[in-house]
């Protein structure tokens, strides 16, 4: 009696479908036109370039003043750490010195910026997988409060709830108000009260350990060599933190653990994540607790365009943002705009690595997958 | 294996310039050796991630291609550069070496119309395919005027 | 003899008369503009590729085949559920000979692995 | 429907605020302003009772119903292009919630009235946007959400923006912002019910507000 089972789908009958530009899961516009057999995925041909900006056109006719709050609407989860590359670059370019309380800061909001990315990141992948958790939006709502509460912050100090104008050329621009440290320790102790109850509606719910345990398993050789970094390098193996290999502004005074998983699937991402959500709150304590007094910028009152000048040279300025490595390639001809600017986005190239690992899975985990990315489509058409 | 140690063995390589000191090992390679000095940076020098490749367009001296490839047990970055030469849009493709540069080589034919030759199927990757220029080039006006949408 | 259906033949009146209702008075009342673009299928903003009229696989009507089975199952145990005090054992013995005959099918089922996803 | 060229190429210049406006005259998308309040049948029939003595009373009364039920559940399509759709999710969520409002997000164009457009509009995604824009029912209405949608924004003058959604479709409410917070999204949305009370009451969209010379 023949397997029913054992079909082997010999038929050439292909569904061509297009998980399109505007599909509640897709995180942005990203179109992947998937080809199915029944429900595994065939072939993936990824279109990107909904959302192509011309980032580096206009930052060669932008000003080393004026580009820094475009540069935040690369990535504009994470709108800080991009800030933080391209001015960075800009720094070693010209090797501006950087006061240590600005370099307190721009650590501060980083790792800031990370609990607040991490927490939408949580909350939208949980939606995707909605069904799976039995309530679809339930943990969408919850992560959404806390990143309100780490919005707040940010809107005392900067005035802006997702895009803010913090970093400058030489310092940041914004001091903390008095109160704010404290504001900001409450705030953190309560993320990290919360983070528990989320780990605990997870990861004892089977269908959510169906749905990401050895789904989309990214080996470590195709990790590196595609060059996808951040979360998803880690979930692979590769202990790999720019904050720790790379230390960029003052991060070797701080203590943190750079969390290491060796699954490579969407579950091994989850737990990398979540650990850094601690790690973060750790980082923010201790900056808390020492943060140096000083000016907080080494070119106070920037007034005309034309007033900062970056000398004749290239550099490539790397930070390590929630999705993991935002780089800035800036080469400048001593003017006031730079010549040429390449974005390394981390979501354009943890996007690359799609269509090796989606063909073979089915339809539904296409979605699991393409969450725990995270991709960010500022940063991937730039 | 630390940058110095690189650059010994960078410089063993054929059409191999070297310049500047320190981390990012920048090496200035001959166009015809562009993928065996990739190659050589893949599996002697242990540079297995891909960050990133890029073009910048000099005007006059034509397109130089940059390549960023790192060895992350060692933190050790290699800069590979290639000069194209005024006029030449062609170079090889480090796809078969790197897979990571397949998008990337995609983006920079689609920026700078410079033809990798070698790679699997080099199309336009941000703009719509029938997009007739290539907006990264020197030439190419910022606020060219085109239809709204098509 | 017939009166006994009455009530019955009035409520299925009334269904098909709300249905019908609702549907003739959304149709009085909605503005209808059909464009050729409006028409088209929805696949997330994209000209949709190729035909969707494929051959798909197996897997897909066995599932929904042993759905149907069940679902009958269940469509007859509410009535009996009903009214088991009035049947007696008796019921109860007629219906575990149904559930009987179509735990045998589920056998089949779960021992051919229709119910596992390929 | 044919769009117009934008403005022809000149140097990059300050824009000067005179030439926006007329750029947006000649360039931005008006709506057929009839025919899609309700069908033709329920127009002669709201005209007669309306005419008949006394008849006034019973349509005023069921217009304010209409009023009421067709305001108070609009459902967007969730169209989140860029930055603006994270400001969107947030006013989805719990704390600025639109489900007040009766708003219920919707993940297709069928079941939706409305369609907030939130973020930049390239020249790649505008035909999509549009056919997302047709495929959905009529009455429909647009929410222009953050200034890349209102006139292409900080990326006015990239090769691939398109100068506004304006430009692709008739746009009923502008949210000014980059990205708008929560609150002046949800200013917007009021300002859209009170244009969809408007729109019943006349059956005529309402003017852009008169330019003061």
């Amino acid at each position: 009696m023949p397997d029913v089972r054992a079909l082997d789908y010999a038929g050439s009958e292909r569904l061509t479908m297009n998980m399109g530009p505007q599909h509640p899961s897709a995180h942005g516009v990203f179109r992947a036109i998937l080809t199915l057999e029944g429900e595994t995925v065939v072939g993936v041909d990824a279109v990107i370039g909904y959302l192509h900006r011309c980032h580096e056109k206009l930052a060669e006719t932008l000003a080393y003043v004026q580009y820094p709050t475009i540069a935040s609407k690369t990535d504009y989860v994470a709108a800080m750490s991009s800030e933080l590359a391209y001015v960075m670059a800009a720094e070693r370019i010209g090797s501006f010195e950087v006061p240590k309380r600005a370099q307190y800061l721009r650590v501060l909001m980083g790792e800031l910026q990370r609990i607040a990315s991490h927490c939408l990141w949580l909350g939208t992948w949980c939606m995707d997988m909605g069904g799976a958790l039995g309530g679809g939006a339930t943990i969408f709502l919850y992560c959404i409060r806390e990143r309100e509460l780490v919005l707040d912050l940010f809107e005392s100090l900067v005035g802006a709830r997702l895009l803010y104008g913090f970093h400058q050329v030489g310092g940041v621009r914004y001091d903390l108000p008095e109160g704010w440290t404290a504001e900001c320790r409450k705030t953190v102790a309560l993320i990290e009260q919360r983070l528990g109850e989320y780990e605990g509606m997870l990861e004892d719910n089977p269908f959510f350990m169906m749905r990401t345990k050895g789904v989309g398993v990214i080996s470590t050789a195709l990790a590196q060599d595609v060059g996808i970094s951040g979360p998803l390098l880690r979930g692979s193996g590769v202990e790999w933190d720019l904050r720790r290999s790379q230390p960029y502004s003052s991060y070797e005074d701080f203590a943190f653990t750079v969390p290491v998983e060796t699954g490579g699937d969407c579950y091994a991402r989850y737990k990398v994540r979540m650990v850094e959500f601690r790690q973060s709150i750790r980082i923010i304590r201790q900056i808390l607790d020492g943060l140096p007094a000083g000016p907080i910028s080494s070119r106070p009152g920037v007034k005309s365009l034309a007033q900062v000048k970056v000398p004749k040279g290239e550099a490539y300025a790397r930070v390590e943002g929630p999705r993991g490595e935002v780089g800035c390639f800036l080469v400048s001809d001593g003017s006031n705009k730079p010549y040429r600017m390449k974005w390394r986005g981390a979501s354009f190239s943890n996007l690359a690595v799609l269509p090796h690992i989606l063909p073979g899975c089915s339809v539904a985990d296409v979605v699991a997958i393409m969450g725990s990315v995270d991709p960010v489509f500022g940063e991937v058409d730039r | 294996m630390t940058p110095d140690r690189a650059r010994e063995l960078l410089g063993t390589v054929a059409g191999v310039t070297l310049s500047g000191a320190g981390t990012p090992v920048v090496a200035q390679v001959e166009p015809a050796q562009w993928l065996d000095a990739a190659r050589f940076a893949k599996d002697t020098l242990g540079c297995a991630f891909f960050s990133f490749l890029t073009a910048i367009d000099w005007k006059e001296q034509g397109l130089e291609i940059v390549a960023w490839v790192d060895n992350l047990d060692a933190r050790v970055s290699v800069e590979l550069r290639t000069k194209l030469g005024p006029g030449v849009t062609s170079c090889a493709s480090l796809t078969p070496v790197y897979r990571g540069a397949n998008w990337m080589e995609r983006e920079g034919f689609d920026m700078f119309g410079v033809r990798f030759e070698g790679h699997p199927d080099l199309r336009r990757i941000l703009l719509a395919d029938d997009w007739e220029g290539h907006p990264l080039l020197k030439s190419y006006a910022v606020d060219t005027p085109h239809p709204p949408y098509r | 003899m017939l009166s006994g259906y009455l009530p019955i033949a009035i409520f299925f009146g009334l269904i098909l008369a709300f249905a019908i209702g609702s549907l003739a008075g959304a149709w009085a009342v909605r503005p209808s503009r059909p464009t050729a673009s409006k028409s088209e299928n929805y696949e997330c903003g994209a000209q949709p590729i190729g035909e969707a009229w494929v051959q798909f696989p197996v897997g897909f009507y066995l599932v929904a085949l042993v759905f149907l089975v069940f679902d009958t199952l269940v469509v007859f145990l509410f009535p009996w559920a009903l009214t088991l005090r009035a049947l007696g054992p008796a019921g109860l013995k007629a219906m575990f000979g149904f559930v009987a005959i179509l735990g045998l099918a589920w056998m089949y089922a779960y021992r051919e692995g229709i119910l596992e996803w390929k | 429907m044919e769009i117009k060229a934008p403005v022809p190429q000149i140097p990059v210049p300050f824009w000067k605020d005179v030439k926006d406006l007329q750029e947006w005259e000649t360039h931005h998308q008006r709506r057929p302003d009839a025919g899609d309040k309700h069908s033709a049948l329920f127009e002669q029939v709201t005209e007669g009772i309306h005419n008949f003595p006394g008849g006034f009373a019973l349509t005023t009364v069921a217009d304010g119903f209409f009023n009421w039920a067709r305001k108070s559940s609009v459902w967007p399509v969730s169209f989140g292009l860029a930055c603006c759709a994270i400001e969107m999710m947030a006013t989805f969520a719990s704390r600025f919630d639109v489900e007040r409002l009766g708003m219920v997000p919707w993940a297709s164009p069928r079941h939706s009235d409305l369609m907030i457009v939130s973020g930049t509009v390239t020249i790649k995604m505008a035909p999509m946007l549009k056919r997302i824009y047709d495929q959905m029912p009529d009455p429909k209405w647009v929410v222009s959400m953050g200034s890349c949608a209102n006139s292409g924004g900080p990326f006015r003058h990239g090769y691939h923006v398109v100068k506004g959604v304006d430009r692709v479709v008739a746009v009923d409410v502008y949210v000014p912002g980059c990205p708008p917070p929560p609150e002046s999204l949800l200013n917007g949305l009021l300002l859209l019910q009170d244009q969809i009370a408007h729109f019943r009451r006349t059956g005529h969209r309402a003017e852009p507000t008169p330019k003061v010379d």
